[in-house]
């Protein structure tokens, strides 16, 4: 199957688009955030400009714009400029790796005089075989921006703020790359694809060697890994600084944190950053243990095909992709939303307990919980009598 | 001498020679860099091409030993920078100085 | 086959430019950044050469782990710039003009050796999954040598707390 | 090579377009009238900024470093293990798999109750 300029052409599109729709999540988010934050404090929030206070991202954008900029006259300014856009990558790199919906069929047509073979699209920036140790490797590369702010802008509360975030977020990848160690015991795979595929159908498993199969329930990573599932959560929350885990930005103490000195577009471009982990932090919690894009064992992408019979494959491939795809999007905004209630419900940690809760709890929780997984699936997998 | 057709196509030898390049700079910066940190980051750059000629000759073999290696070459690689570090920490610790020609006079 | 060629020589043209500025440029910070685009480069290559894992856990453990402490290092000590980069002298001299030989002698051995020895393009595939082939050969074939440098990295750790801990170590008491 | 493409053409729009972005915020951004040298100060809460370059940090944050290293690598010699672990139960050789683990498991648990133990991850 050769590649042709149309199939070129249209997975060039589809990857920007996902990058754009990460960057003009974050808007959403702020409002979202800022919304939400005021209804749990019994406040009214951003509601003057535009309905609802919706423009207020449009003014944001302006102000950030046009605001003055700053660069400290004794930081490195090549760093100082370069840790915001290192800061955007590693989160939208992770996010093109996650599949958003199913595959779009397009079938052979002809155009300017031209056949163009059958095509099978992906519903995600780009395809990696090892998806979950690429998105582990990419997302390892966060504490660099981190690193290079606090470096270039010469500020001793920079400085803290960027050594506290690099230190937690290594804490905290521990404990995240052991708990999912668990799904992939599961699933026996690195390719979220496959482990989709495998949440998809209805619940099965293997007791003591011999299959059953209990037909109203999904096959959700979440009902055989509830603790892996809670692990990874916490340790997604201190990945993307969030509170309870946002020391690095404790006001009390250090300013602002590693952003200190950062104004207008570059300090947007953070934001860009944080709320970016928080989407791969709810997609990837969402692929790996409450289905993917599926939703239950019965909506599957040949059942959305036969309510639209009468179609031609390209038209029913790319609505149920579409449904599909709210169906994901429903379930990431979800967990976002949790993010930020848990922020606004949550006091911060103190640095000895966070580090604490990191490398004394978390990690030799995530431990149980691998050994777990091991003894049960040898248990129930293992052929006995065969 | 040198025909393009053999430099368009891909092969082992051109591996090994940036792979060889890329060992070389490793090497100059062990002997040559003062700071002790930069010497250690020769060694990381040294083994980090090595490990391309594994790989490189794991494809040409066809089998997978190369790889077992280069995995094992990572881990006793990050072992030693840690190690090392923490070596070149505590004498900076204690003699403010991380330049090699001060390190020659220590003694026990 | 035109494609490959161009992206490997790209590829090998950033690799080189980049471990030349390692070795080269005075600030210790910006050598380790540097480097760090060297590991991301060689964990491509190695993508490219089908170990896929490998080149994952290239990301994972060098550029996520090794250089991040090698950054927070140079940061936490604050070891900005050496006036004097090399070394000067006549030993070092005669290594300098040894090491630009040894490279030319490399660069020109291997693309020697591309002409002569390799007739057929590096392809040899290795067939069918080659992560689940490397785990299954890694705890079978190399079982020993995989619980041994586990049992390394326990040595390492309490070495590394040891270190530390000494008299002028970085977690003295005092 | 066509796998890591498309990564390598996202990453160069991303930078492109924070550079883009920072060129354009930078050209229509309001500028000041006349330069200020207390302006320019790095920012330390009002007080006359302290510019000795000699910041104490804790050297906590080292240790945690390199324990990190030796840990993730650990965790990282679990992916293929996880990975074939279906395999090996499949082929009958499960609990030869699980002992594998189970062996290098007690390691780690050791080194990690050892640092515990020994202080060494604690923060005052």
């Amino acid at each position: 199957m050769g590649i042709d300029v149309f199939e070129i052409g249209v997975n060039f599109v589809k990857m920007i688009a996902i990058f754009l729709m990460m960057v003009q999540i974050v808007p959403l988010l702020v409002w979202v955030e800022r919304r939400g934050s005021a209804y749990i404090q019994n406040r009214l929030g951003p509601n003057r400009v535009g309905p609802l206070g919706l423009m207020q991202l449009a003014a944001d954008a302006v102000k950030f714009l046009t605001k003055e900029e700053f660069v400290p006259k004794r930081g490195y300014p090549f760093l100082f400029y370069a840790a915001p856009v290192v800061a955007m990558v590693p989160a939208a790199l992770a996010f093109g790796a996650i599949p958003l919906s199913s595959p779009v069929m397009v079938e052979a047509f002809e155009w300017m005089g031209q056949h163009w073979g059958p095509y099978s699209f992906k519903f995600q920036g780009y395809e990696i075989g090892i998806g979950i140790v690429f998105v582990l490797g990419v997302s390892s590369l966060a504490a660099y921006g981190v690193l290079l702010a606090g470096y270039g802008s010469a500020n001793k509360y920079a400085l803290y703020g960027a050594l506290r975030a690099s230190a937690q977020t290594i804490s905290y990848e521990l404990a995240m790359g052991l708990s999912i160690v668990g799904v992939i015991l599961l699933f026996n795979s690195f390719n979220f694809a496959e482990i989709v595929g495998a949440q998809s159908a209805p619940m099965n498993f293997m007791l003591f060697g011999k299959k059953v199969e209990l037909a109203f329930l999904p096959n959700w990573g979440i009902f055989y890994q509830p603790l892996g599932a809670v692990l990874l959560f916490s340790a997604m929350f201190a990945e993307a600084n969030r509170l309870p885990f946002d020391l690095p930005e404790a006001e009390g103490e250090l300013v602002a944190g590693y952003h200190t000195e950062y104004s207008g577009f570059k300090f947007n471009m953070f934001f860009i950053g944080e709320y970016g982990h928080m989407l791969v932090a709810s997609a990837l919690m969402v692929t790996f243990f409450f289905g993917g894009y599926t939703l239950w064992p019965w909506l599957t992408p040949e059942t959305v095909a036969k309510w639209f019979t009468g179609m031609s494959l390209t038209q029913t491939s790319l609505l149920t992709a579409l449904v599909l795809h709210g169906v994901f999007l429903a379930k990431v905004v979800l967990f976002l939303w949790i993010f930020i209630w848990v922020r606004w419900t949550l006091p911060r940690f103190r640095y000895d307990q966070l580090m604490d809760l990191g490398w004394r709890t978390m990690l030799p929780w995530a431990l149980f919980n691998t050994i777990l997984t091991a003894v049960v699936i040898l248990i129930m997998r293992h052929p006995w009598g065969a | 001498m040198l025909d393009t057709e053999a430099l368009m196509r891909i092969g082992l030898g051109h591996y090994i020679a940036l792979s060889g390049i890329i060992f070389s700079f490793g090497m100059i910066a062990v002997m040559m860099r003062k700071n002790v940190i930069v010497m250690l980051m020769g060694v990381e750059l040294m083994l980090n091409a090595v490990n391309l000629s594994f790989v490189a000759f794991a494809k040409e073999a066809g089998n997978l030993n190369g790889h077992i290696m280069v995995f094992f070459v990572m881990t006793i690689a990050a072992a030693e920078a840690g190690v090392g570090l923490a070596l070149a920490v505590a004498i900076y610790k204690k003699f403010h100085e991380v330049n090699i020609r001060f390190f020659e006079q220590l003694k026990g | 086959m035109m494609m490959e060629a161009i992206a490997f020589y790209m590829l090998a043209g950033f690799l080189i430019f980049f471990s030349y500025k390692v070795i080269s440029v005075p600030n210790p910070l910006h050598s380790a950044l540097y480097l760090v685009l060297t590991m991301l480069g060689l964990a491509s290559a190695f993508f490219n050469l089908g170990a896929q894992f490998i080149a994952g856990v290239q990301v994972i453990v060098y550029a996520g782990a090794v250089m991040v402490l090698f950054v927070m290092v140079l940061m936490l000590f604050d070891l900005k710039t050496e006036i004097r980069s090399f070394s000067r002298g006549l030993i070092s001299g005669a290594l300098k003009v040894m090491s630009a030989a040894l490279i030319a002698g490399l660069a020109l051995g291997g693309a020697r050796s591309s002409v002569t020895v390799l007739d057929a393009p590096a392809g040899a595939a290795v067939p069918g999954d080659v992560t689940r082939q490397l785990g299954i050969l890694l705890y079978t074939k190399y079982l020993f040598a995989f619980e041994i440098l586990g049992i390394l990295l326990l040595a390492v750790a309490v070495g590394v707390v040891a270190v530390s801990r000494m008299k002028g170590g970085t977690h003295a008491r005092h | 090579m066509s796998q890591l493409l498309p990564v390598l053409i996202l990453a160069i729009f991303i930078i492109t377009f924070g550079c883009a972005m920072m060129l354009v915020s930078s050209l229509i951004s309001i500028k000041a009238k006349k330069p200020d040298p207390v302006k320019d100060e790095t920012y330390e809460c009002g007080i006359p900024s302290d510019n000795s370059g000699d910041t104490k940090i804790s050297i906590k944050f080292y240790l945690t470093a390199i324990l990190f290293i030796l840990f993730d690598i650990e965790i990282i010699f679990m992916y293929p293990w996880a990975m074939t672990y279906g395999d090996f139960i499949a082929a009958g050789y499960g609990v030869y798999s699980f002992c594998v683990m189970a062996f290098f498991l007690a390691v780690f648990i050791f080194g990690l109750f050892w640092e515990v133990k020994s202080k060494a991850l604690e923060w005052e």
